[in-house]
């Protein structure tokens, strides 16, 4: 059975190592959050100026002043700290983040992204996307395998406009884990109860199976 | 070296039609609220806005929209605003669209003396389009250029009559940038208090780059996205 | 996340010949003095030294230099030091000399990802030898790149266990400068806080840069200039 | 009779006008803060990280951590704020402060300053003072007209090495004010009893002397 969005995020907090910095994108990544398993202590990154986000506020202990990068209000966590938006991009550009995930409309088999734009509809604007994928070291993109068309977002090379070239190292879907590799998606691990034959036909982009993928376990 | 401004509409006197501005905040956080009433009060057209984010359509720089004073907007990120959608898609406003970090510092390089940086955000991207490309270490950086604003409009927590300002949380985001950046820097504060009242080793913008300053009245600090826990959670 | 070491000779423990290090302060004001010690009693050699001066005979880098420690030093001040200058008429010690604020740039520079800066300092004199020369707005400035460090090693007043920092005064100079800009940083503190005890809108140096962090002891603070005014003056 | 080192700094004094910010060199430039004119309120800022210098401190009352940019204890005034070294030539590179008095070792006609280098000596190093005479607005001048072999310091062109090009807006000596314009030195004023002739005779660059040249007052 495919992944729900809260099993993606539980998957990729797999990916937490103890003492790393992580930027979590709007939308599935914010749900990583919850997920960090026991032991791993790490430190949020909100690129609007703080380390050591923590939980949303409860009802009435929200302030208007302490908003993340998606404008949600929230909370610290002991240790924090506040900064401009020079020095915010500036730790993401010297490569001080360890671990960036976020999400996106296309990946390509060469790991370029594409999350900001699509010709004719309104744009919205890229905010920090293309800071962060230019910069981070680490960056995996948490996203459902196909669109709503079912068409595969996992391409030879993106149809949109692109927010990063060569970037992403991990993609973490609905359908399995893939890692970029110089040949293509290499498939790490599938969904429970999901085929490697329908992982292979909703990934439009070169998919690499070696040996027998293993079933991520829940 | 008082500062000190009586109110909004002094601050802004002479802000004329075609002005490029600064404006701090992330959203509506941390924003100039009581200049940009001034600026809609005093109905100056044509300008060009330099702020992360447009407002939202009652609030913040979505009121300027909406009185139609913009002519041009740079921005990482302009959604949840329906105005400034009707007035781009018919032609009626420009919008530039620059990454976020890409933003912050160019305002940074401004208050630097530094004219130009290199930043690799948005090589390989329609961002990267006409702009000199080079390679540093094998990597390859755009070079992109100081702002060149004729008003920074900012907010702080605190600051005192010689223009030193304090920040608070995340409302400090680009206003320390853009305080440093600006021909001419407006401040208003939450609160206003006499030099030596802020602990020296504490000060986020030295009262060096603020050349007008004055205590904000009836803040509304409208939350954009307000996210709660249950208790129970 | 817990960056805290035993001490200075834990902190430097894999500092070896050769290496390329940060030091932070300003004359003997704001240097990492434990670090400094340690490293004369590690005896580690062939070093190359970014820092804004030399430290004088008997104190601070000029420890180092006693014990022929220092291969070169990068700085933009070496008096007050007649062993610095011995090694160097005697060609045992290079030294380049560079601008102060080109110092303080290139340092920013590493710590915020920006692989070359650009500043006037130096144009039309022996130090824009070499340089890339380039004219903005009619204005010539000179292409100085960012530094490229294995090790930051620097002075703070407060810090806590999550390596966020504050400095005092004048001691903060090049100190979170540099703490940005080293593969490794190393802070020693006066006061060496649980995280949390300091106030996150007042930190000047956020953990993230902080690799080792240890309280410091037996400060001497040595005061380079006494100079004070009589009561009556 | 010339100027003392004191008269010198009392008439580049003369040149500050309220709410400047202002860099003082060390030397006869850092006396220059002992004769700020009554109603003039200026802001000292000194190149290691301070704007708000005060005067000296009482003996006992000194601090290892606060120190000017000459290395002396020193002690702060209402309103003074610290920052790190970067911000502090980034606020001198932006034409943040808008005058700078700093001494030379020889001063050209278009405004070249040399104040670093002696060749055959041992260096020092140039400080902050080329990022100052690079960036500064207004750049004053303060030294003896003469070095003490008796040549001049004011020159067609510098021989020493230089520190900046085309920056010195004024030079204030022992002998007299000096503009630096297109075609010289024109010399605006002189210390009391100093002839244009003497002042002529030790100004080995292209002198301006229009009209008659007042005296200072002292």
């Amino acid at each position: 059975m495919a992944l729900s969005k809260e099993q993606i995020a539980q998957r990729i907090a797999r990916e937490l190592k103890d003492g790393y910095y992580v930027n979590l994108g709007i939308g599935i990544p914010t749900l990583v959050a919850n997920y960090i398993p026991e032991g791993v202590h790490v430190v949020l990154q909100s690129e609007n100026g703080l380390l050591g986000m923590g939980p949303f506020p409860f009802e009435g202990e929200e302030d208007p002043d302490l908003i993340n990068a998606g404008k949600q209000t929230i909370t610290t966590v002991q240790g924090s700290s506040f900064f401009d938006s020079a020095m915010s991009f500036g730790m993401i550009r010297a490569g001080k983040v360890d671990l960036t995930v976020l999400g996106a409309m296309e990946v390509s088999e060469k790991g370029d992204i594409a999350n900001w734009k699509i010709p004719g509809k309104m744009v919205k604007g890229m905010g920090g996307a293309m800071d962060l994928v230019a910069s981070a070291k680490n960056i995996i993109v948490a996203m459902m395998h196909t669109n709503p068309k079912g068409e595969s977002k996992l391409l030879p090379a993106c149809h949109l406009p692109l927010t990063g070239v060569g970037c992403v190292k991990k993609v973490v879907t609905d359908l399995g884990v893939l890692a970029i590799t110089e040949g293509g998606f290499k498939l790490l691990e599938r969904a429970p109860g999901v085929s490697v034959q329908e992982i292979q036909s909703k990934t439009a982009g070169k998919l690499i199976v070696e040996g027998a993928v293993p079933e991520m376990v829940y | 070296m008082n500062k000190v401004v009586n109110n909004a509409d002094d601050a802004v006197r002479d802000i004329s039609d075609g002005a490029v501005l600064m404006l701090g905040g992330f959203g509506l956080c941390g924003i100039p609220e009581n200049c940009i009433q001034a600026l809609v009060k005093k109905g100056v057209k044509g300008l060009t806005c330099i702020s992360n984010n447009a407002g939202v359509d009652d609030f913040g720089i979505g009121l300027m929209l909406k009185s139609r004073q913009v002519k041009k907007m740079i921005s990482s990120y302009v959604g949840e605003n329906a105005e400034f959608e009707r007035q781009l898609l018919n032609g009626e406003l420009e919008v530039e669209l620059i990454p976020q970090g890409t933003l912050a510092t160019r305002c940074m390089a401004a208050g630097y003396g530094m004219p130009a940086i290199f930043t690799p955000a948005g090589v390989g991207t329609e961002v990267a389009q006409g702009k000199e490309i080079r390679n540093f270490n094998g990597k390859d950086y755009l070079m992109e250029y100081a702002f060149d604003a004729d008003f920074a409009i900012i907010k702080a927590w605190k600051g005192d009559t010689q223009g030193n300002l304090v920040f608070k949380a995340t409302a400090r985001n680009f206003n320390p940038l853009m305080a440093m950046a600006g021909k001419i820097t407006i401040a208003e504060v939450e609160e206003l208090l006499p030099a030596g009242a802020l602990d020296p080793n504490e000060i986020h913008t030295p009262g060096i780059y603020v050349h007008r300053i004055f205590q904000g009245s009836a803040y509304e600090k409208r939350i954009e996205q307000l996210t709660i826990r249950k208790a129970h959670q």
